[in-house]
């Protein structure tokens, strides 16, 4: 049977190419798969499109591919303030930047992962964000045309993991996962613990395996910074 | 392919694939660790004719993935039904979601093979499958126009002339739309084709029969390399 | 606290007035609201708009809505061919129908639900679904723009439900009960098993208790026929 | 609303709420079951003020329905923060979902109740609460856009004016906005204030202030009734 489980953290990163589009999880914290994210460090891929919530917390989570200038282009909803590696690169115009509300960012995702190309919204009218975009009235409300975000490859911080790649997430930690685990191309998941095919209740799995291309167990790794 | 009809028996009289066979055929394009959605009709039968020592996760548009054969007598569970209303067992590591996330994964891009049935197929690969021109009653699609958008690979298994004896394959389609451009291979009765840019690549034919006999009962041209393979059972 | 949970089953639908737009769970004789369609019957309103992956088996499920012509408008999928009832009051032209790829009326209704205003979709193109929708070519695909699908009311199947609303299903009868529960103004649910709060795990709950409005426990009911 | 300057004492002079008195009164906006979501700042401290014998469900953007109090020393689960990045408690029958479907929650009417904080509101309930001009960095956007036009009620908790004195509730944000006519009530140390389509309407003053002075730290034209109560606090 086809085999999703990868030797190792390296490994499983080890054909992401310059100039990928790379979806990262997380959230306040949790959910960072801080694991991937080092071994994508030490592959030293260059010219990422990185999208994610946010920049990262100093050295820690997405900090690392900004401090290492990795990234060239951000789409997030909310940098921070503690991600100076980022404020730095951007300051100096190293790196680009689209801000994006954080539920439209979810939502292009998921129009990405559901075949979608486009939806109407009304979030972001007449504000900054709707620059450059389409906009028409439907039903009475001036609405934004908002496009799919599409990415070469999903990191993912998983729970557990089945050999399939069923996965279930822990507590909070879940935020982005389930989302850019759809709609990327190839969906990569460092989970803390990989378990036998058939021990999650069907019912219970949040990311179906169809999403799941590559699986790694790595302990968790939070930047407690 | 013009073929000297005078030399040739009647199409008809030579024996052709059955549903089953066609079923068997199609099963051999799935793939090990493949994602699958099989429609209804001779689709939903390729599930019996998996290549051995392969794994196939089949796929439910009600919101199942890891199907596995129909239930036995007594032991249905009448909320664990696919897409035709038939109990089916689970696989070890299937899962259940809700209908949206279920055509999320058909119109994403997520299922690596569809199987549907059809009433016509054009030599572009548009589809008609939902609805008979004149049939009473209100018809319905169901999920096949998402299913045909977004497979990765359509295939679509059906007999290759009507009852009539009219060709389904057809330059056009005259039966309402499922899709456009969306077929990527067809299994007949009579043969395999593939729908390729440059038109229908007849790749197998039934055995007994010429490429020549096969283009005969196709209403839009068929591109065969020198030898056409015929298609092998194991 | 706030009362979800109601006395019966007639109480928990007395207020569905003439003309209501009701979405309906179920799909495939698993997951049908058929006693709260037994007590909608009782009650007779007319004039319903009915969102419904099908019409009902004979007088089962949503058969009883047309036997009765409690119904002017279908937006459905598949109504199929054992929904007789539907199909005659069809013939002679007592009800209209909307036809919507089953997938679409599942984006259609979450749009709804997520106050998203119209998608672009590559499903229906060149069919007879586009008919009187806008067409535009996105990335190189001709698209057509399909709108939200709300409702007053959500009949819900769910195998269990705390007294504040969070929901379960049971197996593949879980089908559109979610998507519909989030997409109505007012949803209304069956369950199996009225729980005590904290009795599901968080992490388990798949309807979350903010989309649910009234509750009321009824033994399940299948249609066999 | 325009007052005889002369005779009033300088607006500074006087006694405004504090934070947390006016997070004590915003928390009375609260009905009991409501599903609320707090923002940054002020907003956040609301849920230390819930009035007795009412369960409100607190909402967090990154997928957590029914938040408790934050976690204790030494109890703290950091995989279970709320939207600050706070680790808190659950109350029974919370729920955890993906963010979309949190998002799903803010956009699409679901919650009841939304309090953001605010650097401007104007007349027609325009929102400017993210970005303030000529700051350093890249600012940054969060939940605030989602949530400003989706929640059935959205309350503005600030300070009525800014440091320098220059009034928050104007004509016209000059700020980079979040939302259009999206505020419903204004939450401030000076004041609770309607915004109807009518215009800003006084509800109440803070203890000790009179319409007319509140109208003189106000940018934008205030109704009042003939008499405006003064906040009171339990």
């Amino acid at each position: 049977m086809k085999q999703k489980v990868y030797p190792s953290l390296d490994a499983a990163v080890a054909d992401v190419p310059d100039g990928a589009r790379i979806m990262f999880g997380g959230f306040g914290g949790a959910g960072f798969p801080n694991n991937l994210i080092q071994a994508l460090a030490r592959k030293g891929t260059k010219n990422i499109t990185a999208i994610s919530n946010n920049c990262g917390t100093r050295e820690g989570e997405l900090g690392l591919m900004f401090k290492n200038n990795q990234v060239k282009h951000v789409i997030a909803s909310f940098p921070g303030p503690h991600a100076n590696h980022f404020q730095d690169r951007y300051a100096a115009k190293e790196v680009t930047l689209e801000l994006v509300p954080q539920g439209i960012l979810c939502e292009r995702m998921r129009a990405a992962a559901a075949g979608l190309t486009g939806f109407y919204t009304t979030v972001g009218v007449g504000t900054e964000v709707a620059g450059g975009k389409e906009e028409r009235v439907i039903g009475g409300d001036r609405c934004i045309l908002e496009m799919p975000i599409h990415a070469d490859y999903a990191f993912i911080k998983a729970q557990k993991a089945d050999e399939l790649g069923n996965l279930t997430y822990r507590l909070a930690a879940r935020n982005f996962n389930p989302i850019m685990a759809m709609a990327a191309k190839t969906t990569i998941v460092e989970a803390e613990e990989i378990v036998p095919v058939g021990s999650i209740d069907p019912e219970n799995v949040i990311t179906p395996a169809i999403f799941v291309h590559r699986i790694v167990q790595a302990k968790g790794l939070r930047y407690a910074g | 392919m013009p073929g000297d009809a005078s030399q040739e028996k009647p199409v008809a009289a030579k024996p052709r694939l059955t549903r089953e066979q066609i079923a068997q055929r199609a099963a051999r394009e799935l793939t090990d660790g493949a994602y699958v959605n099989l429609g209804w009709g001779i689709p939903n039968l390729i599930a019996e004719y998996l290549p051995k020592g392969i794994t196939v996760h089949f796929h439910s548009e009600n919101g199942i993935l890891g199907m596995g054969p129909r239930a036995k007598p007594g032991q249905e569970d009448f909320d664990q039904v696919d897409a035709m209303k038939v109990p089916v067992t689970l696989i070890p590591g299937a899962s259940f979601f809700h209908q949206a996330d279920a055509h999320l994964m058909t119109r994403g891009g997520h299922l690596d093979v569809a199987v549907l049935g059809g009433f016509q197929v054009s030599e572009k690969g548009d589809l008609a499958n939902w609805k008979i021109p004149g049939a009473k009653g209100s018809g319905g699609i169901g999920g096949a126009m998402d299913i045909a958008a977004g497979a990765k690979t359509l295939i679509v298994c059906m007999e290759h002339t009507t009852k009539d004896g009219a060709p389904k394959i057809v330059k056009q389609c005259t039966y309402p739309l499922t899709g456009l451009a969306c077929v990527d291979v067809i299994v007949t009765d009579l043969a395999v084709i593939d729908v390729k840019p440059e038109g229908l690549v007849l790749r197998e034919v039934a055995p007994g029969w010429t490429a020549e006999e096969v283009q005969k009962a196709t209403g839009a041209p068929l591109i065969a390399k020198s030898r056409v393979a015929e298609i092998t059972f194991v």
